[in-house]
């Protein structure tokens, strides 16, 4: 048992906790909450440089091969800004699911430009029947001549506004089928959805060609990869939402110190410090079932139950430990300048992400056999 | 024990008379945008006309006396009043007016007759708009530590200071407020509460940007903003209650802000919701889910719980029931409440909550702007925390003396 | 729109509370708690004198016909002792069951001896799988001549050692039926269970003769009266929930002045403060939906979901508020001859008591009309 | 990071080493009482065989320093012995000792070469069992306003005063306590740490009636007493760590009970109920229900929160990593999430979770037992709230200075 950071995870944690604060500053984020792709591509070419991208990615395909807690430390990191845009749906989702359902040509010729952030993948699964079970796909890809042809609409899908190439889930005549599409494709159209979210979009087909090459993987045969990919991401974006929560609460730390009211710092009342104990009990909840999901992949263990109850406990603790900062903040929490709200509209555009709380808690029922799975 | 609020042969031909007269009297296109911010001046004009309308008819504030152009109608009469507008996609008054929700009855107990014949009918008739001036940057919670001063001089005061998450769009006529009159003075006992007109000379409002608009009243009021004052000369004469009595003055507007006097009528949003999820959107029905129908469920009780505590606190208030904590009580619930509710509607609907987008946004966005609002209304009104100990000190926990509601007439 | 009590029930109310305060003073509750009746016969001498058990019936059956909110201020003040004991199970549950179902000789001959005390009744509707449903009802009543002969066990039986007469639920050949039995009748045994719980029973049938004139009403036709029979009694358990739940109120705040740590009433600290506001608001939930189901119910409106939402909630209220009250009282709240653990043994007995707060959440799906009913 | 606690090869003999030890060793019919308050004194006398044998191995407490008795054995080790007391359905040691579970190791930190050589071998070798006495009756969160006095006269003290929810059953041969040496000295410096021999004239014992017998330490240790101090003369010798020093020392064995070493092994009832679900009991399964299920999967992760939690303390201390607020963290979930999970139980299994009947009370009525002590476990070692308090020193809520940890070593 050593419950420890390698000197490698100490390593990617300092210099991406620097490199955050710096180039990820509270005023650069509030800018970039306002462009459709939530990221400039200065500030994507130097997080490429950097081999963010690459991480995930074995060094055969132009990645460092990194192991998922390594990840997992960077993420925690990003998490903290929050830093937005396509890192996670392309560096870690996407990559993972092309490592798990493509053939080898297809790795050769799409995992470099990925690992070098030239490439930019979305994953495009969910659609207006809302949901992360294969019964939710209900968009058809129709086999025509050498071609497959899609037409439908995803939606809720995260970052495609900044993608090169939709990874697109349909149903072809065999069962469910995986397709990687150009994003700027004819008949695409990728609308930023308006609301309490962000990075989040429509995207319609609308009769697109994609060539029988842009099929990943097995025709019909792509939802054990891809579900087996969504498994080892899933702990990843926990450990974002786990280094959301953990800034968060250092945020709430200090102002409980520099704010007076009543004549003293209000940290000194119980009310004040519970809302900010009830975030340190979510933070550290997400935090060690995270750590503990992670382990397990990384050492080829059965990791269902962990992966689900860490993505669960997250998702349930950064929405919540949102709620508590605002306790904690009021008035000053809710002005856009101040930076809290940029937590609280990704706490809820990230709730739902790879399955809300309750879909990985009704998935534990199978995982811990009180179901036939 | 009777909940009815059902119509007696007298409250029914009440009713149709509202209903024949909002009829007439709403103008087009008075309809709440779904987000406050989203206000235009059109929209705000047409509720000031309505406003006076209802003011002529002494509707708008059914509860003030008829001697100052209230109602001074039974409490029956006024949950009919309340239920039409609402009917009417409305509420009463049909513009966020804290003057005559809050100040207008702090008047009535603290102000002299010359005061209540000044402001009370041009509020009552819908003439005026009126602001709340209460949070400054370093007193929010601390209501009593604010700094904005109001100085004697000749026969005005001069105020200097900055009053922010004031109002709401399009101006007012008049803003109420308490400020710092001792610099000196003890504490509760160094401020005094005044009437003042908003076209003075040194006056400036700036919009904030929040993360919704408005927050309290939810009646599409629009922008909240920052209010600097800078030398600017009120007369004396609208000082209310005695100088240096301004804190003893605010626990009035303070406990109806708190919940004290209850609310009619308020279950909209989630009313609606209810609603949309019975029936088929984008090819399927959300309660379809089990887990989905055991959080509507859960939903349901919340709400009317909430709905149950406003109703008995109408009914105290409005009764001259003695009341204690039950104001904060109501407050504290609709705030957390509210948040929980709001989670619970990202469970059922999914990210659909999240957007108000044209196709996809449930409710025309209604359900998006909760979700923003359930966390922007946490701390108008008190937060959680200062409802807390309104509530612990009211009931006297921890101590032998109960501390006394503040007075609502 | 009236919240207030009428004279009459103010005078109920009143008078209950001297009774209660007096004659079931916490030293009294204490030696009640150890005997297996819950109850002395001169005690139940004087409740029977007072009416208490005839408040519920008719007066032509020899009660005094009070509307089920008057019966409910009664019950709110024995709530707060706790009064334990079989007066709900017979004044109220067992009396409306018999009201709902039994035809008019069966009501002259059984309910005056329920109002003036002489005859007490049990409900034995619940079994080894347990739950309120019919489908719950397994033991067969099995015609045998004249007679009916009962098998089998009732389990989580409230009040039946105390009881005279029990009120059996059990199929028949069609359907549902209700049969009253001697308590004492042979092949029956009735035994207290041990634990967390106070007078919940086993009751043991053994080919146990039950002449058809004791068949409740008509054979196979109990169901759809003891159901209306059980929406009536409920409300009147929650507002004993709420009576205990609001004595545990004025317990802790009694506490929180009295109690001195670190030089203050312990009731300075905010943290203190909070578990009484939890209680007190699980109260108030309790108080007003169960007001509001006694009302919709005595003016004949339909009252289903308010009578699911008022048991859930003050299932749950009188639960939580006795967890808040032994966090207000730590060591002295778990120290027998304090008093509180009788509300916390108490609050647990009749937690699943006419159904769990999960069971009646349930059910408001059917009343509210999300599911076809 | 790694989690695993599986056996190297080294490690593996050693736990054969263990488990034919413990099956030669564990004397018939040491087994726990469902209920602590139904420990005989046979099971008692078994318990305490054991524990002089365990000692004489150097396992009873296998983190001490060899020099005193102790194992001195790495984590790893400590864990085998945990796990496999556990798989016996014991704990280690086997029977309810804060002398050697807290009040060693503050020896260790506070005691002079002497205190340790006298008191340290005849804990770790089992011969002595201690008892812990902290509470007073106007004394518990505020442990510091203790009165029990202890008056220096010629080489002994004099002690006089009340402690209260104490030790367990049977008796013990020793005990350690904080009173007052200085009573006109400031709080804070005005106590000392005494051990204290059981058999001084003027101690007498009696039994207190209360909801659970036992809470802490969860070993079947038996009925809570309070120990009433008569003129008690204790040799001057027996001071621990300065006079007036007694707070400083208790904030070592404060942090133990705060939960600053953290636990292993621990999720007995909770793992059997698991696998009772997934049975047929009465004739059914109580996983039929939809309901029952989804409530399960909420009990098994909140018990693994705890769990992650105990183990992440575990690591921290017996590696010697920072520790801040990780220690009343962990106290406080495991008391607010065992209430929690004892209400789960209550409605997944029914009634059922109430009765220790002999045929119906699940697990032999460690279910019903568990429900009373989730009440029962809330107040000893500090209540949630006192956890709370200090958990915000720690983080340093609303304060520059961070308050430290007791020193654990």
């Amino acid at each position: 048992m050593d419950l420890s950071l390698t000197e490698t995870q100490q390593l990617i944690q300092d210099s991406t906790r620097d490199f955050v604060r710096n180039d990820f500053a509270k005023e650069i984020l509030l800018d970039l909450d306002e462009m459709p792709a939530l990221m400039t591509s200065e500030l994507w070419t130097k997080v490429s440089q950097l081999g963010w991208m690459g991480m995930a990615i074995p060094e055969e395909y132009g990645g460092t091969g990194n192991t998922l807690t390594d990840v997992a430390v960077l993420y925690e990191e990003l998490g903290r800004g929050p830093v937005p845009g396509p890192l996670f749906s392309s560096g870690v989702l996407g990559a993972l699911i092309l490592l798990k359902t493509a053939n080898s040509s297809q790795k050769e010729a799409w995992l470099p430009g990925i690992a070098d952030g030239s490439r930019i993948l979305a994953v495009a699964a969910t659609e207006k029947h809302y949901g992360w079970s294969p019964a939710h796909i209900a968009m058809t890809a129709r086999r025509n001549g050498e071609d497959y042809v899609l037409d439908g609409t995803k939606l809720f899908v995260h970052d495609a506004a900044s993608a090169t190439d939709l990874l697109v889930l349909a149903k072809s005549e065999s069962g469910i089928s995986l397709l990687r599409v150009d994003a700027n494709a004819d008949g695409i159209a990728i609308r930023v959805l308006p609301g309490f979210l962000s990075g989040v979009t429509e995207v319609t087909f609308e009769n697109v060609r994609v060539p029988s090459s842009d099929l990943v993987g097995i025709e019909g045969a792509a939802w054990a990869g891809y579900d087996a990919a969504l498994q080892s991401a899933i702990p990843v974006l926990c450990a974002y939402k786990v280094g959301a929560c953990q800034a968060l609460f250092e945020l709430c730390v200090d102002y409980s110190k520099e704010r007076t009211q009543f004549g003293q710092p209000i940290g000194k009342f119980q009310r004040v410090q519970d809302h900010i104990i009830h975030i340190v009990n979510y933070l550290d909840a997400a935090r060690w079932t995270t750590n503990e999901a992670l382990w397990k992949l990384d050492t080829g263990q059965d990791a269902a139950s962990s992966v689900h109850m860490a993505k669960a406990l997250s998702s349930d603790g950064y929405l919540r430990s949102c709620d508590f900062a605002h306790e904690v903040h009021a008035g000053i929490g809710v002005m856009r300048e101040y930076g809290l709200t940029l937590h609280t509209k990704m706490s809820r555009s990230l709730y739902h992400c790879l399955g809300a709380p309750k879909f990985h808690r009704k998935r534990m029922e199978g995982a811990l056999g009180l179901v036939q799975a | 024990m009777d909940f009815a609020i059902e119509d007696s042969a007298e409250q029914s031909t009440f009713r149709e008379e509202v209903r024949v007269w909002l009829k007439e009297n709403i103008p087009e296109g008075t309809e709440f945008p779904v987000d406050p911010g989203d206000l235009t001046l059109e929209q705000y004009e047409h509720r000031r006309e309505l406003g006076r309308r209802l003011g002529d008819q002494s509707w708008l504030y059914p509860n003030m006396p008829t001697k100052y152009g209230g109602g001074d109608l039974p409490v029956e009469k006024v949950v009919i009043l309340h239920e039409e507008m609402g009917r009417a996609g409305l509420s009463l008054p049909p513009y966020y007016d804290a003057g005559g929700r809050m100040a207008a009855p702090t008047i009535l107990v603290w102000g002299s007759e010359e005061h209540k014949d000044r402001f009370l009918p041009e509020i009552c008739k819908g003439r005026v708009r009126s602001w709340q001036l209460l949070t400054e940057p370093g007193a929010g919670s601390d209501l009593a530590g604010i700094k904005m001063t109001a100085i004697r001089d000749g026969k005005d005061y001069v105020l200097n200071g900055q009053k922010i998450f004031v109002g709401s769009s399009h101006g007012a006529e008049q803003s109420w407020t308490v400020v710092v009159t001792d610099p000196e003075g003890k504490r509760h006992h160094n401020l005094s509460w005044f009437m003042i007109p908003m076209d003075l000379p040194g006056i400036t409002v700036v919009p904030m940007n929040l993360l919704t608009a408005g927050g309290e009243g939810g009646s599409g009021c629009g922008v909240k903003n920052t209010i600097f004052f800078d030398d600017v000369r009120v007369p004396a004469e609208n000082l209310v209650g005695g100088e240096n009595n301004g804190w003893k003055v605010a626990t009035t507007h303070l406990e109806m802000e708190h919940g004290g006097a209850g609310r009619l009528g308020e279950r909209g949003v989630i009313k609606e919701f209810i609603d949309y999820c019975q029936d088929e959107h984008h090819g399927h029905n959300l309660l379809e889910s089990a887990e989905a129908r055991e959080t509507l469920v859960d939903l349901y009780i919340e709400s009317e719980v909430t709905r149950l505590f406003a109703i008995r606190n109408y009914w105290m208030a409005h009764n001259n029931h003695p009341r204690s904590y039950e104001g904060s009580q109501y407050s504290l619930r609709r705030k957390l409440s509210g948040l929980d509710i709001a989670e619970k509607i990202l469970e059922i609907a999914g990210p659909y909550a999240l957007t108000n987008d044209e196709q996809y946004g449930p409710l025309k966005g209604a359900l998006e702007l909760y979700g923003r609002e359930a966390i922007t209304a946490l701390h108008p009104g008190a937060t959680t925390d200062i409802q807390r100990v309104i509530m612990s000190r009211r009931i006297g926990i921890g101590r032998q003396d109960r501390e006394k509601v503040g007075a609502l007439r």
